[in-house]
């Protein structure tokens, strides 16, 4: 149960920032898996560097916001008005970029980055045995899901990203520089999955194509959840999360159909997902 | 003498594209090696499979057909191996891999086909035998297996050790090919209170399985062994940290001192900065063998190659090695390593010592090859 | 707005026609020319979803997974004659597609993209999981080529030709639906559902067919591509192939049907040169769709036709 | 009178957006070839009586007859093929294609399952064809015919938008705010065109002008807060004190007063 | 003077929409901007609010230029267009829609907006793409009003609405402009207009062709018969 709990912690941090994007800029971003991928290797290639892991994980997430906030100035911004199909067709580019320029930089074997100081090792308590890497990253995640479920509900930040979202020129009408909003919010949701890729590197190492499993997890989260619901987000991880845990005691080959059954059948039954707004 | 052609295909792009880089490299340096040696033009063709069957068969094909290469030597996945052995004997070629796969030599075996890795059955046997026999203590196992052909070959084996010792297989967790995610099987591991895990999954799952084996402390419980590791590559991925102590099952090791390893050892620091690793040796190994029964046969007629090939005994990589000439599977030692701390490697390589070797083979009527 | 002279039907078909003539002359792998051929038919027939109705479907590769699957068994295991195969895969696929069409449809918008991504990795571990009848990872091998009056199509041109008949039986077949009412129709729903219901129209019912001939067409072709490849392997399932049919679609265009002919020769071609010259080279390909994107929203066909326009001097073509 | 004398009633319709009642308990009998119209103050649930009535929303309670045809559980589409057709408060069209094209597939939506045959080509229905040329004719727009429907000025937009409804020459034809966005001038004509439609079909209609609600219908029902508040002919509603408080006011309508 | 419009051009791609449009707004002044369909109100409005870029003249808001700018920038600048598509955000609920208009030295709150239109209030927690066509309008309005504009232009504020409601937002226009704030309406409804305004302009292909005071142009049915097809 914990592992299911602690999976779904993770695949929530895979899906908000893509919850984010998806749901509140409309925008159908499949390279978000890539921005994990950058996350990961970044901190790995720090670490490697010698650099503190606290510190390595924090640039590493900032460093890949500010790349994706260049690529949304760049490039994003032009298509936001064109149909779906552009923009998968840009992200796809744009993932596959990053992917071969990760091989580029860091070879196709991947790496291992090893638990920060004093996280390294287990927690024992009677039969129970759990790392404590896992259990800071669930407990951080917790945190974070917090700060961001407040920041994103509770302030008009959120309500003004989602209008600009609808329509940016009534949005420049009511005073807002929604080209800023637009980069702001994009690289931010691509900074939390950069934090991902940082934070699950102790845990599943590196390697270059991290990135599609992860994307094709956010994505199942993200439907499941409710597009642009945070609490959609969080409950369908762990949803997700468990059942894959469970499923894989009971029937492991199954474990990924059936995660894409509830899916489907999600999708089909509810047309919101669990949480999503009309 | 006219330039002889062999075909590399090996996944290039995609997903495995870390092994065919290296084992273009390895056939580079058997072509070079041989048109050193021989005094004529020899030249290897690398074809990108991408990983994926319908695009190794194009390719052949299209080797076959428009280029008239008649010699292949690669397939790094069981899948995309299979299909182009069934391609070549189609089109009047030959084709040795180093894949997974105990079906390449057992029940889809074919006249065109030879493979130079050991099959499941030798690994487990020479994986766990040796650890059997040091750790009289080690009764209770359990195992991670990926649920396909090939995990269910490593495991049929294991349990017929486990049997024929009177030891204890205490549980078996499955998982899908693609999983990533291994807590929920450790954590049931971990409640058997096994004396040892033994993992056969293999590639980026098996470096993820162990990853989280480490995390969840099972190093200190419990003696990890797996049985079907990639070698050098995996131990760089992984780190000596993270490996240290645990027993690895693998096909070739670098520091091996028999045959032509030191040779090819020299050769690749030489030419590459490297020391070799799987990949590579199996690449190298797999190019030679053809450019040399081509070089026999006195051409690349399929039928002549094949005959030379088949019996053919040789210093390999690992020794003496042959080919067997009912199910054309090469006859070859298999390694048991076991991780260094770091503090004991020599150098950057030195991830691991050899604790033993040997070669276990079914029969080719137990395989399940008959070769028409 | 009258229709360009060289989106006409009968254009479209002789540009069909010259495609399959010209490809021996230029190419010298007959494989890679078949291989063009059975891309460029489902990249129409995803055109007929995507342009032609509105819906992007990461669904394609189930039917094509479906129709090799098809051929990969029947042919194999139980020996039935291609002819009969091929229809087999086609209705099969054609009621997989029904299937995955009818539940999709139920949402719009990205939902309906979500849906039929979820779909396509849905059969991927379907077939994965049941291996029995799929082969799993190992995929179906030993498939025949067809046999036409006692000769075995064992050479790559022979196997073409027999390609290139199909090919054009489809490509005119499903021309002429996108000329029909039916087709006219599914441009209706495109452009305005809501309005195309209130006038009378079972949308549902129209999408769902679309989703069945597209369908169809698809497993007819990926039947034809087990037959030229010998296996019918898990990758032709996976979601990465609906990926690479959309994007073939999507570089052609969605104008025409040739469109697609052409988004497909395109990727196949470029993707061959450039996996030749440099192991890297999805990230050329990655750049190439970023600017396909930006600088070709219609595609290639888009480009021809400005070129036409621009060659036949005016607008009042047609 | 006898419920045949009805092209179109309800019995207790009510239609709820999850907890919010947004129509309850409406009865309306329309009488066959009389031009009726729906008043009422903003959000009275009048838009939502027509998306029941065309089936865009199932309701919740009631039964709707349909020339004497209990049509409640139809789908929508196939109410069209029972004679109902409808134009929209927003203007929807097909705007890529040209307006012919539009009013063609408007038509052909009254035989839609011919239309599902990939082999018929589009140009063999005749009468659909005609159909579409004739409502061009009628409404102006023969000679923007091949223009697209987006490329309209906004006043032959909504005129296009009626004649979607005409197309499939039903027996009812619902208009919802036919004249919002038109200037003085389209104004009188949709006023003459819907008087005159009221001599063949039966019209149902929302509007706020109260020039032209007024002066043509035969009916007025005026609604509030989802429910019917007052019905009868031009003179009664204006007449009525409740009507004048609760929407009507100081008649602010379009002239100078 | 508040608004000063000199020599306006402006194009959708290469048609030529506004040809030269010249007009004024003094403090507090309610000044009328009429026309038949297609005549080119609304791009005016979009051209001085920054949505359309002009592609020569000069707009100015208490001398200060303002022609050429981004939206946002206008807007902060203190003008403030209701467009006539009303722009509800629909994924927002009323309120947030009004909250995220909010803006300090606003002269409106949100509870004074509640005052006004009762029925936002009511359905406050609603989609705004959920509500009808004359909610919409009163929630757009509303919305500008929240955004404490120097300058507001009304684009057929009163389409679509209700006669109660007519009046009703006929007297908080009213109010507003006795706030101080000037007012630029676009309108369709004659009455409105005669009612509201100080000034009228008529605009004809992308021209001001005619222009009177309030008394005046009441007066002047003949150039209402033939500007805007007004049988009188
Ligand atoms: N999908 C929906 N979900 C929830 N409430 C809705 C929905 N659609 C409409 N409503 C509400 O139902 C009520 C009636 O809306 P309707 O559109 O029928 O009004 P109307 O009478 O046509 O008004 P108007 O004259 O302003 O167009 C409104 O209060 C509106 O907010
Ligand atoms: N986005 C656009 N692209 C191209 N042309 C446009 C666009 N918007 C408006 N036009 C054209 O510009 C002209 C002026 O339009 P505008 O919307 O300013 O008119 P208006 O006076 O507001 O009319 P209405 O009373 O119908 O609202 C019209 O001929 C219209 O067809
Ligand atoms: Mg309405
Ligand atoms: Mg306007």
């Amino acid at each position: 149960m914990l592992n299911g709990i602690g999976l779904g912690m993770l695949y929530f941090l895979l899906a908000v920032g893509l919850t984010i994007i998806f749901g509140l800029l409309q925008f159908v971003n499949f390279a978000h898996g890539a921005f994990y991928l950058l996350g990961a290797y970044l901190t790995y290639d720090f670490v490697e560097r010698g650099m503190n892991f606290w510190l390595a994980m924090a640039l590493a997430a900032v460093i890949v916001a500010i790349v994706a906030g260049a690529v949304e100035a760049i490039l994003l911004r032009r298509i936001y008005k064109l149909p779906h199909t552009f923009h998968i067709l840009v992200t796809v580019g744009i993932a596959l970029f990053i992917q071969e320029m990760v091989i580029i930089l860091w070879g196709p074997l991947g790496g291992s980055v090893a638990a920060p100081e004093g996280l390294n090792g287990v927690i024992i308590a009677g039969d129970f045995i759990y790392p404590k890497y896992r259990l800071f990253m669930i407990a951080f995640t917790a945190v974070l899901a917090i700060a961001l479920y407040w920041a994103l509900e509770r302030t008009r930040l959120g309500a003004i990203v989602r209008a600009g979202s609808e329509s940016a020129e009534n949005m420049g009408l009511l005073g807002y520089n929604t080209l800023r909003i637009n980069t702001l919010v994009f690289a931010a949701g691509a900074g939390l999955a950069g934090l991902a890729g940082a934070l699950v590197a102790p845990i599943r190492g590196v390697e270059p194509f991290m990135g599609i499993e992860a994307l094709s997890i956010a994505f199942v989260v993200v439907v499941i959840g409710g597009m642009g619901s945070y609490l959609g987000a969080l409950v369908a991880g762990i949803l997700v999360g468990v059942v894959q845990s469970l499923m894989a005691t009971i029937w492991p080959e199954g474990a990924r159909l059936m995660i894409y059954l509830g899916m489907a059948a999600v999708i089909v039954l509810l047309p919101r997902g669990l949480f999503g707004r009309a | 003498a006219d330039l002889l052609k062999v075909g590399i295909p090996v996944p290039i792009s995609g997903g495995n594209a870390a092994n065919g880089k290296y084992a273009s490299m390895g056939a580079i340096l058997a072509a070079e090696e041989a048109a050193a040696k021989y005094g004529r033009p020899v030249q290897t063709f690398d074809l990108d499979t991408e990983g994926k069957p319908a695009t190794a068969v194009r390719k052949v094909q299209d080797a076959i057909e428009r280029d008239q290469i008649r010699l292949f030597a690669g397939g790094i996945l069981s899948s995309e191996s299979l299909a182009m052995g069934k391609e070549c004997e189609k089109g009047g070629a030959n084709f040795i891999t180093t894949a997974g796969a105990d079906e390449i030599t057992g029940s889809d075996c074919n006249k065109a086909t030879f493979r130079w890795s050991v099959p499941t059955f030798g690994a487990v046997n020479q994986s766990i035998r040796p650890i059997i026999e040091a750790l009289p203590d080690a009764k209770r196992w359990y195992t991670i297996t990926p649920q396909y052909v090939f995990g269910e070959g490593l495991l049929k084996a294991t349990q017929d050790v486990l049997t024929e010792k009177g030891l204890e297989l205490v549980g078996n967790s499955y998982h899908a090919l693609t999983e990533k995610e291994f807590s929920g099987y450790l954590t049931n591991a971990m409640a058997e209170r096994p004396d040892v895990l033994l993992i056969l999954n293999f590639g980026a799952q098996c470096a993820d399985t162990l990853r989280q084996a480490v995390s969840f402390g099972m190093k200190e419980r419990m003696t990890i062994v797996v049985a079907w590791a990639s070698g050098l590559e995996q131990f760089e991925a992984l780190g000596a940290d993270l490996c240290e102590g645990i027993y690895f099952g693998a096909q070739y090791w670098h520091t091996v001192d028999a045959g032509l390893n030191p040779g090819l050892v020299k050769m690749t620091q030489a030419k590459f900065g490297i020391n070799p690793n799987y990949s590579l040796a199996g690449s190298y190994i797999c190019t030679k063998l053809m450019i040399d029964a081509a070089q026999a046969a006195g051409s690349d007629d399929p039928e002549a190659v094949r005959a030379a090939l088949q019996g053919l005994s040789y210093q390999g990589l690992t020794g003496e090695e042959s080919v067997r000439a009912e199910d054309h599977q090469v006859l070859k030692n298999y390694y048991l390593l076991k991780a260094r701390a770091k503090a004991d490697m020599a150098d950057k390589d030195d991830f691991a010592e050899i604790i033993s070797s040997g070669q276990s083979f079914l029969s080719p009527e137990a395989a399940g090859c008959k070769l028409g | 707005m009258r229709m360009l002279l060289i989106n006409r039907p009968f254009v479209q078909f002789g540009l069909a026609l010259a495609t399959v003539l010209a490809l021996p002359l230029f190419l010298g792998s007959g494989i890679l020319a078949s291989e063009i051929l059975i891309y460029a038919l489902i990249a129409a027939a995803c055109n007929l979803l995507l342009g032609y109705t509105g819906l992007l479907s990461f669904g394609q590769g189930i039917f094509f997974g479906v129709g090799s699957y098809v051929a990969g068994i029947f042919l194999t295991r139980y020996g039935l004659p291609v002819w009969m195969v091929l229809v087999m895969a086609t209705l099969l696929g054609a009621a997989i597609a029904t299937l995955v069409g009818w539940l999709s449809i139920r949402r719009q918008g990205v939902y309906f993209v979500m849906l039929t991504l979820a779909f396509s990795q849905l059969f991927y571990f379907l077939a994965y999981t049941f291996a029995d009848i799929t082969g799993g990872d190992n995929g179906l091998m030993d498939v025949p080529r067809p046999v036409v009056f006692g000769m075995a199509l064992n050479s790559a041109w022979s196997f073409y030709t027999y390609t290139a008949v199909s090919f054009l039986a489809l490509f005119a077949l499903m021309l002429r639906a996108t000329q029909s009412t039916f087709g006219r129709t599914l441009i209706a729903v495109r452009d305005n559902e809501e309005r195309a219901a209130a006038i009378g129209f079972p949308v549902k019912a129209f999408k769902t067919a679309a989703f069945a001939i597209s369908g169809a067409v698809t497993a007819y072709a990926g039947a034809l591509k087990a037959m030229l490849i010998g296996v019918a392997p898990l990758a032709n399932i996976e979601h990465h192939t609906s990926e690479m049919i959309l994007i073939m679609t999507i570089i052609g265009g969605s104008t025409s049907l040739f469109a697609s002919v052409l988004g497909a020769s395109a990727y196949l071609l470029l993707a061959d040169w450039l996996s030749q010259i440099w192991p890297r080279w999805l990230l050329l390909l990655g750049l190439a769709l970023v600017v396909v994107a930006l600088f070709l929203q219609k595609g290639l066909w888009g480009l021809v036709e400005k070129l036409w326009i621009r060659a036949s001097g005016a607008k009042k073509e047609g | 009178m006898t419920t045949t004398d009805f092209a179109l009633s309800t019995q207790g319709l009510g239609v709820t957006y999850g907890k919010f009642v947004a129509l309850a308990d409406m009865d309306l009998n329309i009488r066959r070839n009389t031009v009726h119209s729906i008043i009422g103050p903003n959000g009275a649930g009048k838009t939502t009586m027509f998306h029941a009535l065309t089936g865009r929303v199932m309701p919740s309670s009631g039964s709707i007859t349909l020339n004497g045809k209990d049509i409640t559980h139809i789908r929508d589409d196939e109410r069209v093929r029972h004679g109902i057709a409808r134009s929209f408060q927003v203007t929807s069209l097909f705007p890529t294609l040209p307006v012919a094209e539009n009013l063609r597939l408007a038509a052909q939506g009254k035989t839609p399952w011919q239309a599902l045959a990939p082999w018929r080509s589009a140009e063999s229905n005749r009468a659909a064809l005609n159909t579409a040329a004739e409502v061009m004719e009628r409404l102006r727009l023969t000679g923007v015919a091949h223009r697209p429907a987006g490329e309209l000025s906004h006043g032959q937009q909504r005129r296009l938008e009626v004649g979607m409804a005409m197309a499939s020459h039903p027996s009812v034809i619902l208009m919802d705010e036919p004249t919002s966005g038109m200037g003085v001038e389209d104004i009188e004509e949709m006023k003459a065109l819907i008087r005159d439609l009221g001599q063949d079909h039966t019209v149902l209609f929302i509007e706020h002008n109260m020039g032209i609600v007024m002066n043509i219908s035969d009916t007025i029902t005026v609604m509030r807060l989802g429910r019917k508040l007052v019905e009868g002919t031009p003179a009664t509603v204006r007449a009525d004190p409740e009507v004048q408080r609760a929407y009507l006011g100081n008649m602010i309508t379009g002239d100078i007063a | 003077m508040l608004l000063e419009v000199e020599n306006l051009h402006s194009f959708y791609g290469k048609s030529h929409i506004l040809q030269g449009v010249s007009l004024t707004v003094n403090e507090g002044e309610v000044v009328t901007l009429l026309g038949r369909n297609g005549a080119g109100k609304s791009t005016t409005l979009k051209s001085i609010a920054g949505a359309v870029t002009p592609g020569q003249g000069r707009v100015s808001l208490a001398g200060r230029d303002l022609a050429g700018q981004p939206a946002f920038r206008i807007a902060k600048a203190g003008v403030c267009l209701v467009p006539e598509d009303r722009g509800i955000f629909s994924l927002l609920t009323v309120e947030e829609n009004l909250r995220i208009a909010c803006r300090k030295g606003s002269a409106w709150s949100i509870a004074d907006i509640y005052a006004i239109f009762p029925r936002l209030e009511e359905r406050k927690r609603n989609g705004g793409g959920q509500l009808s066509g004359g909610e919409q309008q009163m929630l757009s309005i509303a919305r500008a009003l929240l955004t404490g504009p120097r300058l507001l232009m009304l684009d057929e504020p009163v389409e679509g609405l209700a006669p109660v409601i007519v009046d009703e937002i006929v007297t908080q226009i009213r109010k507003v402009a006795a706030a101080g704030v000037s007012i630029l309406l676009v309108e369709q409804n004659l009455a409105v207009c005669t009612a509201l305004a100080h000034r009228h302009n008529i605009i004809e292909l992308g021209r001001i062709a005619y222009h009177a005071s309030g008394p005046d142009f009441i007066r002047d049915s003949d150039a209402r018969d033939r500007y805007l097809g007004v049988k009188a």
